[in-house]
């Protein structure tokens, strides 16, 4: 398995499905309250309430995992739920009770906060505190089963916080984002993003040219689905590629990081005049874009750093992600399209095209890169409005480029499935934006190949 | 359409009279109708003795003969209407979508918020829909209150789902002029205010609620709104007793928002005239499979929907050109800075209109030249609170006729 | 009761729940498979397969019965059905068996198109011939719930057609004419007229300014919301008023349909330079357009007839309609508004606006017509692109002529509730529209009244 | 990206020998594959034994030992495969968007349609994506196959909703090069397809259905696009007897799709990996309720969505200004005489470019000047046609993270 075989470079007989030192994990703090970012080393610590717990017990657990808050002997640490902590053994029955006999004040609690604080002195754990606020309830009997389980959350989340360990894949990543700080993805819903993919007909050994301006959450999803094989060619016009942060959260291999890679617009375009370009000037352009290229290492660990003092208390990026060992020269992801790439890319044409600059006009972008594509190829343009996008369809269809062109919108629905109290939730977002998505044809009634 | 005539205090010295006409009423009724101890009665004599209920909090407000309305009801008054601010009106302030609040206009009054000091008495004889100024030259628009307004002022950020609720509810139950609805329960009040105007000016609303404390604040709000003489609001267990039975066959409409509606239905299809119809509204899909099959004894065309309503955001945006972009990095967090140098020629990008669907219902700021990201940045939470809102929102309707021989 | 004193006006102790001579009607064939509007006269009938049937029976009977077709001495005749329709006496049970053993073959009924015929000619009726042919399938023990209930329906369908006597209001009305006409209405849906009514207001005693450009269903819809009370004026640009054919399918009395008039928008501004404008030239307009007015009606009748014409098989409007003693010059909505109506509006100003001209710029409209609302008044635009609505949003917020601007767009989704089977249909349409809405004000800083 | 070699009927010789092969994996590892009786086995040096089974009906297709494929998963062929068509590739004719169809390439071919006859030998050569002619002059678009493409030839009109549910499928599935994928049942194929691409080139999907029919015809579409050395059809009743023991913690993802999926939970908990995600996909909420029921003992993480799609519908389009329709009723019916005088002045509309939300997915018709109301009047069944649709399409999904000690 390509992603395994990847992990085998580096870490022999690893399970990627159980994390490992130096492993970049997703941290989901009470059911998603706050999500945040780490790499897993001896070193690395997260803070709870007022106290910092070490990682460190985390190295070696399976993905998927719960941790609890304890007193350890040396002070508070993370340990390990070995039950599953569904239903937290609460009888939720068939609702018949309603709120008509409840009064609700502020008296029904006998337990002060001097008492709870006593009590954690005591080292009582988080659950026995929550018991022994339910035995001082004067009103939790009365409650409703909707309220119980309303209080029971609320005081479960504040004084027994649990983290869940995610294995960091595009989907708990773009989650992650997307509920925290959707507007660094451009709003790109998960079921969005896995359209994007899907209609731009990704697969192992495609080619992927990539206009991806959502700081690498695209590029990290499609590099995901190569698995190490084919190319994900971010490209741009101008001489600076776009961040890729995101794509640093990902646990890709030296071998997947190889196949990250970026070119602008300019130099994919260079040779579309010229029969064949010349491997000096194809060098030579390589050498100038060393610079800017060394320049957006920086950028992108300051990002990081930014993202963590921008960080609101609900989604971080722990600082140690450049300290970490993973995280050298060799295994950096987004390196300088290789030339001979570029040749074949000038032969063949791309295969599959992604688009997302939510701020710029699509149709601008489109106009340059389509032609990069090889006919049949298949290509999908995310925006957050429709009319660009309705204006770029236009346009595409009256220039014949491509067809069966089509804008679709994504809507996902949650439902809470729960006894008696099954409900839909609200969309997820009411801005899951637009797709655009088509196939490049071969120009109008010509036959001569590309 | 604010109504309001000023024979004040008129009804002070028939108090007596009027509470033993209550009382009449809910002993003769046998309607279960809980009176609160120290309760004040009004009586015109165009409403039927049903129509007298009402509560202890309403005896330190002023009282009238006539009551401010919220919508005209009396046809002496159709066309002749002020629409210019008196003494005694309510008021709707809009400060924003979002920031409303309604208020009772007295001469000597004084309004006090973040915009500074405004007199009550520079904005009487003004027409309702007039910007109003502070003493520091913040305003505010004074607006007649309309029940979708009231909606928004008893419940902030919410309202645009009850609105679409309300209306459908409306709709379906085939409400109109005259007709007679029974109502349970009255919860906010907010459809209760939309029935009112659907049955006005000669039709009826009893709503009942279990609690009294909720039944009590719901009247003192007609009493505010005008809408005392449409709307009874009874205190009853209607999931334990079902609806009185002086309304046995009268009903054209009943609306439940029950926690176990399928207990109130087999009274509410007794209420109900031939082809009237039932609308329950329950939030879970096991309440609405139990009220289904409930209502397969006794009632046709039975159905279930959803309402939602999306609502879109417009701003005049930039549409950047990415061959224009030439040497910058136009990543999201880079366009943020281009944004603030206003020096940006023009032509660099295009001008355009564009709607944007909203998560919540805001205010619309002022349109802006931004950057298109600039929506996205500004509203960083938009989608989490949204998620919040929804909960309160997604429920069912199901609504049938039935067919009563 | 404004509408059953109204009809008490035209049929003493008229139950207006209780159809009678002359009344409009809305019949449901199959469950809204075939929707009809017909006048219950006595000559009055309906095709249903090949046989007519006279619509005589249904007089008299209450709003929301059901009616079979059945072979009397005097014919085929429709009777109705005292007994709930629903459930078909089917045991529906919890889904237990699937569809591993059925076989799809066409040898599963015995029964021929013969032996049916033979047993239509002896007289059986429609309930006894599917009990027939489900004791002569070989396959239908062996269905599934699910397909059972299909068989079932479409064999009931068939052999035992159901009609449903609708009163027709605003709610079947508008639903009927979206399943079956939904360009005739501009793909208004149900719950958008809603939203429509209560975003504009609409309440006894209104006056509303309307331009509907849908047939008459807004026009018809807000009436029945006034009950004999208040005005709805229809405006428009030019000399012709649009037609409000819709109109003629409710059962308004004589009041209701008083309060329906028209006026062009030329009229409603003639004075607004003037402080007052003479009665004389009010009379003179009102003389030189009862011309085009008279014409109106026939082109209505024409389209009565156009519309029957068109009919596709699912929806009719029977050609009775003009001949009914009820659609008389009295009775007739749709007057010329009253020159001191004109005047109260002129001093006043509307009350209500509602917009639906699904083809027209909606700003060149609103900019027209919006100073003629009074301040503080509702207004709501329907349209069916949100383009032009925000185009005009953003018109009315930089010229200030209105707060609370809004643009919402409804959704309405059914779901199917049965044992075992329940889900969520789509939503009803797509294509429901958007609404612009918001309150009137004064002028920019102006405190002089209109 | 279609894949070609013409190494024809190299395996007839040893079909003998292969079908040992495969019988002895159907009975050595007692998986409760039913094999039909004249079932053909081949096996690539590369596949394991598990991979060889193959019905019937593939007996009448050309063999080849490299197969025709959807898109390339021979490592040696990135970067070098050729977009040329030739004969005996797998090509899909675009007449519209809601119009293809899957044609294999033969130098002696001919295809006739509504637009007249085209020869296949014209074909070869030219690359995909190209605009081929009839003998009159019409035209179809040849394409390579794709997994949507795919989607759409199995299933005209249905397809951008299968899209939508398909990729939030193998989105939230994890599914990555290399998994190991169980589904249940196969259908029509259309998820498996895309389940595959995803695994391709070193994964494996094993797909049961317990009709021997429709897992005899999904086998021969699997021939057909080249997939079958990575997708294995068994024939087996999954919510009776539970996946193969074979599996046993092995895979990475289930997907089920059965009328009681709670059924089948026990079995595909024990078949998952640490952390590996089963999906469970449900037209009513009855099966959703026991399946969420039946999950909670073993699973975490619990979440159900449901997925839509939304098409637009994008025409250029005159929005007519009321004032410049003077003298005319511009109702529907008049409009639509309007539209046909092509002579209007341009001036008396803007001319706009607007997108309508769409109930199907119809081919884009080329742009028209046309007035907005044409759109309307176009679809007239649009929206009834939409409802039908949409009762195969809204169902549940519900996703969960398994977490095996």
């Amino acid at each position: 398995m390509s992603i395994n075989k990847s992990e085998e470079n580096s870490n022999q007989d690893q399970n990627p499905r159980i994390t490992w030192k130096g492993c970049s994990v997703l941290l989901d703090i009470n059911d998603g309250d706050r999500v945040l970012f780490s790499r897993l080393t001896t070193g690395s610590k997260i803070k709870i309430g007022n106290k910092n717990y070490s990682l460190q017990p985390l190295i070696g657990c399976p993905f998927g995992s719960s941790f609890q808050v304890e007193d350890g002997k040396e002070g508070p640490v993370l340990s390990r739920v070995l039950q599953s902590t569904e239903g937290n053994n609460l009888q939720i029955m068939e609702e018949s009770r309603d709120n008509r006999m409840l009064v609700d004040n502020n008296s029904a609690q006998s337990l002060t906060v001097e008492d709870i604080d006593e009590m954690r002195r005591k080292g009582a754990s988080g659950d026995e505190i929550i018991k022994a606020l339910i035995a001082n309830s004067a009103t939790f009997e009365k409650k409703t089963a909707f309220s119980q389980e309303k209080y029971l959350l609320k005081k479960q989340k504040k004084y027994a916080p649990r983290v869940l360990l995610r294995r960091p894949f595009a989907r708990s990543i773009c989650e992650a984002y997307f509920k925290k700080h959707a507007e660094r993805i451009g709003f790109l819903r998960v079921d969005t993003l896995s359209l994007l993919l899907s209609l731009a007909n990704v697969s192992a050994y495609s080619e992927v040219l990539l206009v991806d301006m959502l700081d690498g959450i695209i590029t990290g999803a499609v590099a995901e689905r190569l698995g190490g094989t084919g190319y994900v060619c971010n490209t741009y016009c101008g001489v600076t590629p776009y961040p890729i942060n995101i794509v640093q959260m990902f646990n890709f291999s030296y071998d997947i990081c190889q196949r990250i890679v970026h070119s602008s617009v300019a130099e994919l375009h260079s040779s579309e005049n010229e029969t064949a370009p010349s491997t000096d000037e194809l060098e030579d352009a390589s050498n100038i874009r060393s610079q800017p290229n060394e320049q957006i290492s920086s950028p992108s660990s300051q990002n990081a750093v930014i993202m963590e003092e921008n960080e609101d208390g609900n989604m971080e990026i722990m600082s140690d992600v450049a300290a970490s060992p993973k995280v050298d020269k060799g295994t950096k992801a987004g390196r300088k399209a290789p030339v001979e790439a570029i040749k074949l890319w000038k032969e063949n044409g791309f295969s599959s095209l992604i688009i997302a600059a939510p701020n710029l006009d699509p149709w601008g972008i489109i106009k340059e890169v389509l032609p990069l594509l090889s006919y049949s190829a298949s290509f999908a343009v995310y925006h957050q409005y429709l009319q660009p996008l309705a204006t770029c369809m236009h346009n595409l269809q009256a220039e014949k480029m491509a067809i069966g062109l089509q804008i679709s919108e994504p809507w996902l629905r949650e439902y809470q499935v729960l006894p008696s109290r099954t409900h839909q939730h609200m969309q997820m977002s009411v801005t899951g934006g637009y797709i655009l998505s088509g196939t490049r044809i071969s120009g109008n009634d010509q036959t001569q190949t590309k | 359409m604010l109504r309001k005539h000023r024979n004040k205090r008129h009804l002070a010295a028939s108090s007596q009279l009027q509470r033993r006409a209550a009382r009449s009423f809910i002993d003769g009724a046998n309607s279960g109708f809980t009176v609160a101890s120290t309760v004040t009665m009004r009586c015109s004599p165009s409403m039927s003795p049903v129509d007298c209920v009402s509560t202890a909090r309403i005896i330190s407000l002023r009282i009238d003969l006539k009551f401010l309305t919220m919508f005209p009801f009396d046809s002496s008054k159709k066309l002749s209407f002020s629409r210019y601010i008196s003494d005694g009106d309510l008021v709707i302030l809009y400060e924003r979508h979002d920031n409303m609040k309604a208020v009772k206009v007295s001469e000597s009054g004084v309004l006090q918020n973040r915009f500074g000091v405004f007199k009550h008495s520079e904005w009487i004889g003004k027409p309702f829909g007039s910007k109003v100024f502070s003493n520091k030259g913040g305003f505010v628009y004074l607006l007649a209150p309309t029940a979708e307004l009231w909606t928004l002022v008893l419940s902030h950020r919410t309202q645009i789902l009850y609105i679409a609720d309300i209306s459908f509810v409306v709709m379906y139950l085939e409400i109109v002029p005259g007709c007679l609805v029974l109502e349970s329960g009255t919860g906010s009040g907010s459809l209760t205010t939309s029935l009112a105007r659907a049955i006005a000016p000669n039709g009826h609303v009893y709503t009942f609620d279990f609690h009294e404390q909720r039944a009590a604040s719901a009247r003192e709000d007609f009493e505010r709104t005008g809408l005392s003489s449409l709307v009874t609001v009874g205190v009853r267990d209607i999931q334990g007793e079902g609806f009185p039975d002086e309304f046995l066959g009268r009903a054209d409409s009943v609306f439940l928002d029950l926690p176990q509606p399928w207990l109130a239905i087999p009274s509410a299809s007794k209420m109900l005239k031939q082809d009237g119809v039932l609308c329950s509204f329950s939030p879970c899909i096991e309440q609405v499979q139990k009220s289904c099959e409930t209502l397969r004894s006794d009632f046709t065309d039975i159905r279930t929907f959803e309402v939602l309503l999306h609502t879109y955001e417009v701003r005049e945006g930039n549409v950047w050109s990415w061959q224009d972009d030439d040497g910058s990095s136009m990543s999201l967090k880079s366009c943020k800075k281009r944004q603030r140098s206003t020096n940006e020629p023009e032509n660099a990008s295009s001008l355009t209109i564009m709607a944007r669907r909203n998560g919540e219902s805001r205010e619309q700021k002022d349109i802006k030249n931004c950057l298109l990201h600039k929506v996205m940045v500004e509203n960083p939470r938009g989608t989490l609170d949204h998620v919040h809102v929804s909960n309160t929102f997604a429920r069912f309707l199901h609504s049938q006729a039935t067919v009563l021989y």
